[in-house]
């Protein structure tokens, strides 16, 4: 039995009325709209590449449009599909916090001429997606002010994401770039490398700095290190396949990454896991939260030179560690998660680990906070140091803990339960000045807010089963297997064949530790994604970090890096 | 120097100066010895967060370090005033403590013509 | 009791000498261990504990794998710069403990090994009296910085060089309200050397400099902590910003020496707030002083310089370090004036009660 | 017997160290061995009988002058400016201040008698606070506040150019 995809053909056909947004686009963009099409929800507008940039404009400044939050732009190889004209395609995807809409638009671009207008001066967030783009695709952007590669080594050779690239290619990268930074050959400041290979640059940063004295003059990051083309990977992997390679993304909270997936694949579906699985999950991505936070502040802290904050808020994480080992049998690298479901049930003392945890988490709280929350040094290194603005932070495509702190109240939790997340009374903190110490403040009190949700959800834990019962989906019971053959040949089937969704393209979003953590997948009803793209919350805020530590002096580039939270593994993916 | 010592006061610190500097200079020697150098160019190599460095590190450096340092060199003088005035203080009584006042009032003067044109701050 | 000639005095000094040497060397590995033990403690860790009992091997094995690690000199480096900062930063720092008292007199017992002259002799625990000793301790102190700048400036590392940079300004900046802060105590005892500072404090806890010049203790608590270098000053080698500031690129026994240099510091300025603040070898309650006849002033004093090296390490376990520009601005603007302030103060309220 | 070898000990090591700080080729070195004639100096000092300024030539001239001077050398990278080798023009210049250096020692020299009077001196810190702070001396003292202002004020002035 398929799958509905009626959805798609349906809104492909049809000339119903148009939303507004597709009216507004008609009526200012006139011939400029080519298809506007709605799937699972996703609203998708394609557009003429010569009004590529004109339609990104008027999403971002029309008042009934209102999109100035810059969420993703990611590039598409059709090659060899029959359903689209031309090769590639520019997918983007922005989000209005007011209507508390997504909006994808779409462009296609042909092969023997990949080029189209530049989105910098739009969203300030689109330089570095434009770069990916151009470094995985060979897509280039006219008028990009620094259109390089990005992810991969600059030495390196072709496109790899293209359909066409040789994956058995190997490389011997040549050396690297010893300037990142444009740097006036007068200049009297002096250029020093911050990273890859430094005490708080945790995982492989790296930034070069133009220093006069202790004041940073200029900055120019340079990025890759950690990185191995997960999407690549993901295109040769079945749905399920893909879960433990999500644990490698933001490896401080990896159990958010999997749902987040696993939420996607099921949107892609259009199915529902069970009740319990949803609690289970929504419990654990709560928990993972706060280990996010933790780590995120504790290694924060450690950067200004306070060790003792870090290690008592990492004894709450060792906590929550056991809650996920009890489920799973692993730490780090959970793969709990299944598509409609969750691999097995929580073991008996699920409970009261959880608690153990919660309170564990509330004692280090409480103690970090009075460590750290009033203590003058602390609060001056933090205070007016890395300010954002709210419109720069949507520009830059900020999300999370981050964007809170600089005052929007965007929390897809909140505009967009998912996972029975209306179900739980939480509140959404806010900063107001948007400068670490409020990103701190903020993380603070959403540890507590998690730990709110969890209660709420151990106590409301419902019975039942923890996957969908459904044979194209789930793995039928291992007992089932070992004894009738209609569930061996099912067992047989699904691991081989795979979960085989319709075709379509969905964009899933779930409010990981760090923001709205995306994943763009497009489908062509075989068993392998044609396309997975992450939006990894921190590579937009990575991006605002040179403009953050401009003008400041060194120790505050170190105050904001660990506040910003950039994780490595989901940076460079 | 005390009267009744037959040793000049500052022959210990002599001796100990020996003491310390031949500590330094046997420790250094000793584990040179011992510790068998085996360099590579990597090795040697100018540490900078794994990247080979761009530029010299002895770059030409802003002159608030060395304002810094020529206000010190002041008022460590003043510094050094103080000491002996301490020590007498009570025997000059109310004309020290003007002579000493004053001479502190105009350096306050310099001192807060530095702190007004920002040579304090970074 | 005959006089002693000048060999005979020279051999006492040079033995003191010899020990405090030892002694500080001794304490600096010891102090090593400490301070990895109680911050462990206070993080909720172990600490070093497998190296003998209790690890209190650690330091042992510390040393001799320092010893035993391979000697480099950076290409770039200034070579012999480079190798003689740490022994410039060594010299300087035990250079300081000349003049400190460390406690009373010491009477030699009447042992037969020991020369007739030596026998039943009190034997003052200080190597030089000099007439000028608070001012030789200044002068010491702004020696200190040779070291650090040359290591920094020698090793041809950007990360080396800010951190002498930023290490010698502070150091500037600290050592003046260092030795500004010592001017209060000296108006009191109306001496420079620091046995009359201590005299002067004798007779109980309310005679203390601690009490009766607090701001000028306090004021010494700040800049000595800068001047060492520790939390929340410790930015010279501030390793989530500088790597390892000035001795990035050294290893080996250099390391050692330069990581010497600064618990010697450490040590000294412990031992020097206590000999100017809080009454030295002088009980708080002139009643424990002694014990069943027994002086206990060397106890006194060891516990008090303890409880100062207890705070170092208690505040690098506490606090975050502050800001490059926020630590010159609290040197210059609040400890110097302050520093002035306390002493002109001092002056006319001696003035006024001696009136 | 001792003080005169320790005397003559010391007056050569300056000497040579003053020597080796004209001659030396890289200024590091000329400011290391100006740190040797500033210690010999002190020492001198101290075996004339004065800790004090000997303490104090410590304090002031090897402890911040130095660190000053070793400041410019090290962070101006005085070697990528050595190249040229100064003007000849100052030759000439030079050689007449040290004529007129010599003549002013020589005059100090014949107008006293060479042979060191051992007439009782208190060297102590307190006679000489005493002295520097007694009334002969107070205008000098106060001027010295003013001369350390203007010098303040001089630094702050280029530095504020520099900008």
């Amino acid at each position: 039995m398929p799958f509905p995809d009626s959805a798609l053909s349906d809104s492909q056909r049809s000339d119903r009325p148009p939303s507004s947004i597709a009216g507004i686009m008609h009526a200012n963009l006139p011939g400029g709209v080519v298809m506007i099409r709605e799937f699972r929800g996703d609203l998708s507008i394609t557009v003429k590449r010569e009004t590529w940039a004109a339609a990104a404009v008027l999403l971002r400044d029309h008042l009934d449009c209102d999109f100035k939050l810059f969420l993703d732009l990611c590039a598409v190889d059709r090659q060899g599909r029959v359903d689209r004209s031309e090769r590639f395609e520019i997918v983007l995807h922005l989000y209005s916090v007011s209507t508390k809409r997504h909006i994808r638009v779409t462009t296609p671009l042909p092969e023997s001429d990949p080029r189209l207008d530049t989105l910098t001066k739009v969203f300030k967030g689109a330089n570095w997606f434009e770069r990916e783009a151009y470094d995985l695709f060979g897509i280039v952007f006219r008028g990009h002010p620094n259109l390089k590669r990005i992810l991969t080594h600059e030495s390196f050779v072709g496109h790899p994401m293209r359909k066409d690239y040789p994956t058995a290619r190997r490389h011997a990268p040549g050396k690297c770039a010893e300037r990142v930074l444009d740097v006036p050959q007068d200049s009297q400041g002096m250029v020093v490398n911050l990273g890859p290979s430094h005490p708080s640059m945790h995982g492989t940063f790296r930034v070069q700095l133009l220093l006069d004295g202790e004041t940073i003059v200029d900055a120019a990051p340079d990025l890759g290190y950690m990185h191995r083309n997960f999407e690549k990977m993901a295109e040769a992997r079945t749905y399920w396949q893909i879960i433990p390679y999500t644990d490698r993304l933001n490896y401080c909270s990896p159990f958010m990454n999997g749902h987040g997936w696993a939420l996607a694949v099921e949107k892609l579906l259009g199915i529902k896991a069970p009740p319990r699985a949803e609690a289970v999950r929504v419990v654990l991505s709560e928990l993972s939260r706060v280990m996010d936070h933790i780590v995120c502040i504790g290694a924060n802290v450690v950067d200004l030179g306070a060790i003792t904050p870090f290690f008592v808020t990492f004894r709450a994480r060792e906590a929550i560690y056991d809650v996920l080992e009890a489920c799973c049998g692993a730490r780090l690298t959970v793969s709990y998660v299944r598509i409609g479901g969750l691999a097995q049930d929580v073991p008996e003392d699920f409970d009261a680990l959880c608690r153990k945890a919660i309170s564990a988490a509330r004692e280090v709280i409480d103690q970090a906070d009075r460590l750290l929350t009033r203590n003058v040094i602390f609060v001056r290194r933090m205070r007016e140091v890395g300010v954002l603005s709210a419109d720069d932070a949507l520009s830059y495509g900020w999300t999370g803990p981050c964007l809170r702190g600089s005052g929007v109240a965007y929390d897809v939790r909140k505009n967009h339960p998912y996972s029975g997340y209306e179900q739980y009374d939480f509140d959404v903190p806010t900063g107001a000045v948007g400068d670490s110490f409020d990103r701190y403040l903020v993380r603070m009190e959403e540890m507590r807010q998690s730990l709110r949700i969890v209660e709420q959800a151990l106590a409301s834990l419902p019975g039942g089963p923890v996957i969908v019962d459904d044979k194209r989906v789930a793995l039928p019971p291992k007992s089932a297997v070992f004894e009738n053959i209609e569930a061996l040949m099912n067992h047989f089937k699904l691991v081989f064949e795979g979960i085989l969704p319709p075709a379509g393209e969905i964009y899933g979003y779930t409010e990981a530790a760090n923001g709205e953590l995306g994943y763009f997948v497009v489908s062509d009803g075989r068993k392998c994604p044609w396309r997975v793209k992450v939006r990894p919350p921190c590579f937009n805020l990575y991006q605002a970090y040179p403009r953050l530590i401009k003008g400041g002096m060194i120790a505050d580039a170190i105050a904001i890096i660990g506040g910003l939270n950039v994780i490595a593994g989901e940076l460079d993916r | 120097m005390t009267a009744s010592s037959p040793l000049p006061s500052y022959v210990p610190i002599l001796v100990l100066g020996a003491i310390a500097a031949g500590f330094a200079i046997l420790t250094i020697l000793f584990s040179h010895l011992i510790g068998r150098p085996r360099s590579t160019p990597a090795k040697s190599a100018t540490y900078e967060c794994g990247m080979p460095p761009v530029g010299t590190a002895h770059a030409r450096f802003p002159v608030k370090f060395y304002l810094v340092c020529v206000i010190f060199i002041l008022f460590d003088v003043d510094a050094a005033f103080l000491y002996p005035w301490a020590l007498v203080f009570r025997e000059l009584g109310i004309f020290g403590l003007i002579e000493m006042a004053l001479f502190v009032c105009i350096l306050g003067g310099g001192f807060a013509y530095a702190w007004k044109t920002g040579a304090l701050d970074w | 009791m005959t006089a002693l000639t000048w060999p005979q005095e020279l051999a006492i000094r040079s033995a003191l000498a010899l020990t405090v040497v030892a002694f500080l060397l001794g304490l600096f590995s010891v102090m090593t261990y400490i301070e990895r033990r109680l911050l462990a403690f206070m993080q909720f860790r172990l600490g070093p504990n497998r190296t003998g009992p209790l690890g209190l091997f650690q330091p042992v094995a510390d040393g001799i794998k320092l010893f035993f690690k391979e000697e480099f000199v950076p290409q770039a480096a200034n070579r012999w710069a480079f190798i003689a900062a740490p022994a410039v930063a060594i010299t300087t720092a035990l250079m300081a403990v000349a003049v400190i008292p460390y406690g009373g007199a010491v009477t030699m017992p009447r042992f037969d090994l020991l020369p007739e002259w030596l026998r039943g002799r009190p034997i003052p625990l200080q190597i030089a009296h000099l007439d000028v000793g608070v001012l030789y301790l200044f002068a010491v102190s702004t020696l200190g910085v040779y070291g650090i700048v040359l290591a920094g400036w020698s090793a041809n590392n950007k990360w080396s060089l800010i951190g002498a940079l930023r290490s010698s300004a502070q150091m500037f900046s600290y050592e003046l309200a260092l030795g500004l802060s010592w001017v209060g105590p000296i108006l009191l005892a109306e001496s420079l050397r620091i046995e009359d500072i201590v005299a002067c404090q004798a007779g109980g806890i309310h005679r203390w400099n601690a009490i009766i010049q607090l701001p000028a203790f306090m004021i010494y608590l700040f800049a000595a902590t800068a001047e060492v270098g520790r939390l929340p000053f410790d930015l010279p080698e501030a390793e989530a910003e500088l790597v390892a500031g000035f001795h990035t690129e050294y290893a080996s026994m250099k390391f050692a020496l330069l990581q010497m240099a600064e618990y010697v510091n450490m040590i000294t300025v412990s031992v020097l707030a206590t000999d100017f603040f809080l009454g030295g070898w002088h009980a708080p309650l002139v009643s424990l002083q002694s014990a069943a006849g027994v002086n206990l002033g060397l106890l006194w004093f060891g516990g008090k310089t303890g409880a100062l090296l207890f705070l170092f390490i208690w505040l690098r376990g506490t606090l975050p370090r502050l800001r490059y520009d926020q630590l010159m601005r609290f040197g210059w603007k609040v400890l110097v004036p302050a520093a002035v302030m306390h002493i002109l103060g001092t002056a006319a309220v001696i003035l006024w009660l001696t009136r | 017997m001792a003080e005169t070898i320790l005397f003559y000990a010391l007056a050569i090591t300056a000497f040579s160290a003053a020597f080796a700080v004209v001659l030396q080729k890289s200024a590091l070195g000329s400011a290391f061995a100006l740190i040797v004639v500033l210690c010999s100096l002190s020492a001198i000092y101290g075996l004339l009988g004065s800790p004090i300024l000997a303490t104090l030539q410590i304090v002031i001239y090897a402890g911040a002058v130095m660190v000053l001077f070793l400041f410019v050398i090290m962070l101006l990278d005085v070697r990528r400016e050595k190249g040229g080798g100064g003007p000849r023009s100052f030759v000439p210049l030079a050689l007449l201040f040290a004529g007129l250096l010599v003549l002013q020692v020589g005059a100090v020299l014949v107008g006293s008698e060479l042979v060191p009077q051992s007439a009782p001196f208190d060297g102590s810190a307190k006679a000489f606070a005493r002295r520097l702070f007694s009334q002969d001396y107070v205008y000098v003292f106060e001027a010295t506040s003013v001369l350390i202002v203007a010098a303040l004020a001089g630094a702050l002035a280029l530095a504020r150019r520099r900008r």
